[in-house]
């Protein structure tokens, strides 16, 4: 398709202007004005309509195609929730800054109050903070809390944080955006962080170890209150990487296992479709005697029972401009307030039923490195279909042509040849069975006509592309 | 009850083929004594009834106060079309295009967002887009660190008080210096920004418009900071680039700010997005996701997530930035809202908003006792002094259903009289002339 | 100015791709003296200014008024899915499916639709939708009179009073007759309705449940029907058939009604839907576009536009009926509604607007001097006798912002004081004990 | 693609109804209640969206493909009009008809009076109604106005009504329901009624001549003035059919030519989308002697400046519920006043130059049977084609297969192997271009390869589909 830019026809108008209703004014100097127009797109409003919905339709998506992208929990999300995501449009967010303002915007203040309690208690935290933009903001943001944490301590000699090595790149990553060194600890045999490695790892220079359970690969990790007193003991605190809450929701509260931070992502258990990677909303929780790191500022309830925006003096400062991501946080609000105590236990309990009937049923033909009753996801591995020269990818690729959107291959990276599949408890039993059939159809394939998973896709507007062309011809705007 | 579809005997059977006895039994791996102490949550509503809890919260919500108020986010008039392009399912409801061949929606449009962007600022790479306009300041200014070696960076302090707040929080942890400079009365102190450059500066990070309003000239700057081998970071406002020189034109090495403008609603916040572009030769340094252009063995041309040897999820600690996801949504909107308007549109769009905002400033500052503190070019906000506090001003004024602008006593000492105006192409004429009767009001009635 | 995208360039060049001067030699071929004489229109608005000002007609349209008013049109809850999908733009920007290959979304679905139809009304065919309730009513009626070649129809006062005026019209241009049965008291004069049938007859027209709110059984009226050869034709309301007998299971030979309580707003008064589904033998006799299922060369399924020899595009003046358009938008958004509330939830609704209307009823008629004058079995509305003018009660009421329902002295003769109220699932417990209290304060204070 | 029907599970549910916050009533009695609950799908929401998503992707559209159907105006909507359409979503009709309401809705009343005046200046007719449901409803109400005119003059032996052979069906089918006996009047060869035969068929038993101008081969009669003049002396009036009136905005009014009735298609000239069929709005305009017939309701605006809902007590009596399908009026009301005088008019000038457009670039190619400059259409015919045995439809169906929605084939009916363009003047040059390209390609093909053009489409979800099987079939719902 070509691109919008290609479309433009010079002189060709699309959405009109307003008039205007005041006097021309006397114009900028020239020093100051920009030496030619913007060279924007020149189309009809026809031709931008057109051009956005057909390349829309080059999308595969939850709402067309089923999409067990492990770890990132692509579930359906309600439409009510997007209505009401809209109805706070047009509420200015300076508008609570300003003297007077707070007044105005009680109904925002008090959904954002009455979110971070939902999200205490399903956390099992004392208070939270919805500023973060995304997940892996809220992991730097929880870090720093930590950090601060320590500082306010005079505990001045911290300056390692653990990881598991199969954790979320962005866990690492995170921490080393706070300051922090990483130590990586490997993956024992059964499948969780070797708990001796990590005892070694742990001593009085480590700020924290973050960890995500049930682990990446799906597997809830019975040692995990064990870890957290490990690190406590060495003064050290405990992150709780939220990515998989979804597997969880009132069955195990990060904050009554000894984790003293977690971070949610809003946009993956609490009803945010993904717009295609983003936005998304990553609140953190933390124990009391983190609270007074949190943020700045913070939505309070006075006695009085109205709500106030109030500045959080000892807090590590600000990470976003106002009060984090609120359209995402009002569908969150939306979620848990709709689905209340048993519907959101319902999510976990089938969640992870589903799961579990996805790893029962493909386990015969896919090998299955920990064959254990997993949570919310299940990791198999195309060793088996290897033998044949067929790859992870290439079955992902077969499953496109087939019109499912493939699961995550080639993570965590603690198993090669990785399929990771999260089915979510939005799906039917019998939209995953028309997966599974397909799934084995390939592994049959794998062993008789391999090169139909080789060429893989075939359906799609484009075939398998050129990455390496792309990163060396670094061509990323056009002319 | 909430939206999972197995039915009871859906449940039965599949828990047959698992082999186990109950929905409880797959949760055994859990030790009992991690078990959820309290899970203290209401029942749940209905979507009738949700609506309406919704709704009634919606209505406290201050949508119906005429804003004179922008300080980094604007209330300007959004096209139907973003809404209706930007709501279909094949976007909203995709992920990270991680999978390209079904994925050539998105990844079309973020390569067309990140043209968008390079063209409005006069740069040369653009990411898929950042958080928002206050972290994308701060990734500018590690992305200054890393691509100089050095440690410190100079920051006007006319540049968002919100985003120097986030700024100095980013390098913090690192260890790494915010030399603030201050204005010198409400406009840039461009001469001791100049000075304090040298061969330990990494980046200075300006503004323009700055916070007070000001449209600002950094030529000289932008050649100073190169002398030293230091680089210059602009923070700008999107919709003004359809009037004023970009940061390419100014010399700028990396671009930035914040998106919201560009066909996203002021929404309480969020969520908006950040841009961020430099020059070609930076490119490795730019953090978050990048779409570059390639072929398929058919020559077929197509779209791919690139040079993600500098991310997270493949280079983990070592990777530019921790950042992972996008505002895909955002920026989708901002390229629908750039094309829409197009290349006409959009100037018109500038200069209805300059020329609004000239004459809010002349209506303004004849007001009794009312003075112009940012003298010089403006674009569509300018800062007055006003014979009093201004907070109280403002207080008074939005209990006529009208916010007449930001009081700046709040972000720099000694700034209690002063008050930030903004006025985008939304605010009529009669809006415009009723706030200089109320503004006359509060102060002399 | 408008949506023309021509651009001066272009224009020149088809003009001489054409081989003519100027466009308007392209309007040469109308005489000079037919030319427009005036066009006195203002000129154009952007979006922006439009928005503006519909949104301020939009504010005077009473929308925050507490409707316990119905009368044919109800205030029902619609699914925030049902807007969703009838907005994706393939469905509502697409023609007629006259190419079915290429609209196969639309026939689907509308096959699905008239499935629907059938099953709630318990019929055998159905057509791809009608205009209204009304007109649906009008073109069952011209149905009975093509299927028995007679020219009276028997036409029950209680059927809506609105419908009846149409089907008056639409029979007074064929010179065909419709005797109206009037009421006895506030329901059907079942009696006299059998008593007016005769071999004359072609069709006897009910409602169920009818104007004043009763719901009936139509069992031996069918039987009656069926002994002279006669047609039963009953206008249902949708909602209610999750609840009472189907026309089918009363024995009804066509069963039409309004459509809009299945997902459509009330949007001041259309655009709305009629259904209509007959016995299949009758299928030939249907007005307006039916959908039929067939096979491609490779045996796939598909779907068409059906038996068109009835319509007027082959037929012309013979046709059963100058219907072209459907209302298929509309007819899809039922469709979808019936989908997202499912078999046990469309019971639910039922029963909830049951339960609804006959608590409201219970504390209505208890308000002093406010008697029931339905007393029979009712669904969601009934009538109430006032001890004064309707009209002037239900005034003073709406000054409190609540429509206390419709006073029947405008379409039925001494019926002055009754008032026929409407409860929805909508109407609360508060709502409907505010509106006794108000009702009290009218009557009494 | 399954029906959802064939989705349903038993026992699984959509969405959620609210719960209730009055007794449980004691039940309806047996005889009066359905004896089993309505066989709706049973399917989960997230189904409902899917299944409904992936159905709109099995169509054509405007949005998506260029849609040339000729005579049925398939321009660009704004996506304005429908967001101010739905502004009126919650406003009850019956409001409007109860003792005080009428003072709740003078937005929506202002509306519909201000729309009536705005389409009573653009056709030049004294006063117009809004009720008509479609143009078809349009029709047979103004025709019906015509009757009670002659009724009322005492003038009872008027029993015809005259159209020409090339009408649109619906034009003898609405006459035929307003209880009228049809007189059709052959085209002559210069492409416009038969004049002399017009003459033949004129007398004072006629009521009625009904006519579209331009006429359905995009030709503007210029004869017009003379069959008006020549019916008004017979003593008959003249109905005109504006599905055609985008050609003329602003050119030619039909109440200055000397037409007594006109409907207008609101959602052809005015900005509605078609939505897979309807819903549609047609308006009639009369000249003052008529408006005493319009149906009843009317929308007055009072002295005061207040607008009321008045009865009609002369007119014809009801033709729809309330004022007719206001969503609609409210989308034409927008575009009318968005455009503007100088907008309106440069629609017919667009619409009339890429008519003719591409008229000029097909005519070597395919068979123009009147070559004269068209209006907003144009008709071609395939009979060049015929000779390689290639027909209208197989040209049609190829256009598919390239991303085409064909033109209207097969009608007028005065044209053999008719293909009636109408590209409307929303649609840029470059796009028609695309068009006309491969309608010249498949002219290449339907003398090279014909089979090519006979196996079309192939790129749809089905092929050609066997409609006398359906019609013998009668399988018009699901069991």
């Amino acid at each position: 398709m070509e691109l919008i830019f290609e479309k433009s026809v010079s002189g060709r108008c699309g959405v009109r202007v307003p008039l205007s209703d005041v006097p021309k004014a006397t114009p900028l100097s020239e020093a100051l004005r920009r030496q030619e127009p913007v060279r924007l797109p020149e189309v009809s409003e026809l031709d931008l309509v057109r051009h956005y919905t057909n390349l829309s339709r080059r999308n595969f998506s939850v709402d067309t195609n089923f999409y067990p992208l492990g770890s990132c929990t692509m579930k359906y999300n309600s439409k009510v929730n997007e209505d009401v995501g809209a109805l706070f449009a047009g509420c200015h967010p300076v508008l609570a800054l300003i003297p007077g303002g707070e007044s105005l915007v009680q109904g925002p203040l008090s959904l954002i109050h009455g979110l971070e309690r939902q999200l205490a208690e399903i956390t099992g935290m004392d208070e939270v903070t919805t500023q973060p933009l995304a997940g892996a903001h809220g992991e730097m943001t929880g870090i720093m809390v930590i950090a601060a944490y320590h500082k306010a301590r005079g505990d001045n000699k911290r300056k390692y944080v653990i990881v598991p090595d199969s954790s979320h790149g962005t866990n690492p990553a995170s921490a080393a955006m706070a300051g922090y060194e990483i130590v990586t600890v490997p993956t024992a045999p059964y499948g969780d962080m070797d708990l001796d490695l990590y005892r070694k790892a742990m001593n009085e220079e480590v700020a924290a170890v973050m960890l995500t359970c049930p682990n990446t690969l799906g597997l809830f990790n019975p040692h995990i209150a064990e870890i957290c007193a490990i690190a406590h003991e060495a003064g050290a605190l405990t992150y709780y990487d939220g990515a998989n809450l979804n597997a969880i929701l009132g069955k195990v509260r990060p904050g009554d296992v000894g984790f003293d931070v977690i971070h949610v992502n809003l946009h993956k258990t609490f009803s945010t479709p993904h717009g295609g990677g983003g936005p998304g909303s990553g609140p953190i929780g933390v124990r009391g005697d983190l609270v007074r790191y949190l943020p700045t500022p913070r939505v309070v309830r006075r006695k009085d029972g109205v709500f106030a925006v109030e500045d959080h003096p000892e807090g590590i400062g600000r990470v976003s401009d106002f009060f984090g991501n609120f359209g995402i946080m009002v569908r969150a609000y939306a979620y848990i307030t709709m689905l209340g105590r048993e519907g959101l236990i319902e999510v976990s309990e089938q969640a992870v039923l589903n799961a579990n009937y996805m790893m029962a049923r493909l386990k015969e033909e896919y090998e299955l490195p920990f064959d254990q009753t997993c949570m919310h996801e299940c990791v198999f591995s195309a060793s088996r279909q290897v033998e044949h020269g067929v790859h992870a990818i290439d079955v992902a690729k077969y499953l496109v042509d087939r019109g499912f959107h493939p699961p995550t291959v080639y993570f965590p990276l603690n198993v090669k040849e990785a399929i990771m599949i999260e089915p979510t408890e939005t799906e039917s039993r019998q939209t995953m069975d028309a997966f599974i059939e397909v799934m084995l159809e390939a592994a049959r394939l794998a062993r008789e006509n391999p090169e139909r998973l080789h060429e893989a896709p075939v359906t799609t507007p484009v075939g398998r592309l050129d990455e390496t062309r792309a990163a060396k011809a670094q061509q990323v705007c056009c002319e | 009850m909430g939206y999972c579809p197995n039915t009871p005997d859906d449940i039965r059977e599949m828990l047959a083929v698992i082999g186990a006895g109950s929905v409880e039994e797959l949760f055994s791996s859990i030790p009992a004594g991690l078990r959820a102490r309290s899970f203290d949550l209401p029942p749940g509503m209905s979507e009738l009834e949700l609506t309406r809890h919704m709704k009634e919260k919606a209505a406290a919500c201050g949508a119906d106060v005429v804003p004179f108020i922008g300080g980094g986010i604007y209330d300007h008039f959004i096209p139907a079309a973003v809404d209706h392009l930007a709501s279909r399912a094949e976007f909203y409801t995709a992920y990270t295009p991680y999978q390209p061949e079904c994925a050539q929606g998105t990844l079309q449009a973020l390569y067309e967002y990140q043209s968008t962007i390079c063209r409005l600022t006069g740069m040369e790479a653009s990411n898929a887009s950042l958080y928002d306009g206050g972290t994308a300041v701060a990734e500018a200014a590690l992305m200054s660190l890393r691509i100089t070696e050095r440690h410190k960076v100079i920051l006007d302090a006319s540049v968002n008080p919100l985003h120097r707040e986030i700024v100095t929080g980013y390098l913090h942890g690192l260890s790494a210096e915010a030399v603030q400079v201050e204005p010198k009365g409400c406009a840039s102190d461009l001469d001791r920004l100049m000075a304090s450059i040298d061969g330990e500066t990494a980046a200075v990070i300006v503004q323009s418009p700055d916070f007070f309003g000001n449209v600002q000239d950094f030529r000289a700057l932008a050649q100073k900071a190169h002398e030293h081998e230091a680089l210059l970071i602009v923070s700008c406002y999107p919709i003004a680039l359809g009037l004023v020189a970009s940061p390419g034109e100014m010399g700028a090495d990396i671009a930035v700010g914040e998106g919201q403008s560009l066909g996203n609603p002021v929404s309480f916040g969020g969520p908006y997005f950040g841009f961020i572009a430099t020059r070609k030769r930076f490119i490795r340094n730019l953090p978050g996701r990048i779409v570059g252009e390639t072929i398929d063995h058919q020559a077929r041309r197509g779209f791919v997530l690139t040079l993600q040897a500098r991310e997270q999820h493949i280079k983990r600690h070592k990777a530019t930035s921790n950042i992972c996801s996008n505002q895909s949504l955002c920026a989708l909107r901002g390229l629908i809202f750039c094309a829409a308007l197009g290349k006409k549109g959009f100037e018109e769009l500038a200069l209805l908003n300059y020329d609004k905002a000239q004459y809010a400033k002349s209506v303004l500052a004849s007001v009794k006792g009312v003075d112009l503190l940012t003298g010089g070019a403006t674009f569509n906000e300018f800062t007055l002094s006003l014979p009093r506090d201004a907070s109280e001003v403002v207080q008074r004024i939005l209990e006529k259903g009208v916010a007449a602008g930001v009081p700046l006593g709040r972000y720099y000492q000694g700034m209690e009289k002063a008050l930030l105006v903004t006025v985008t192409e939304k605010r009529s004429k009669d809006e415009i002339d009723r706030l200089a009767v109320l503004l006359e009001e509060a102060l002399w009635s």
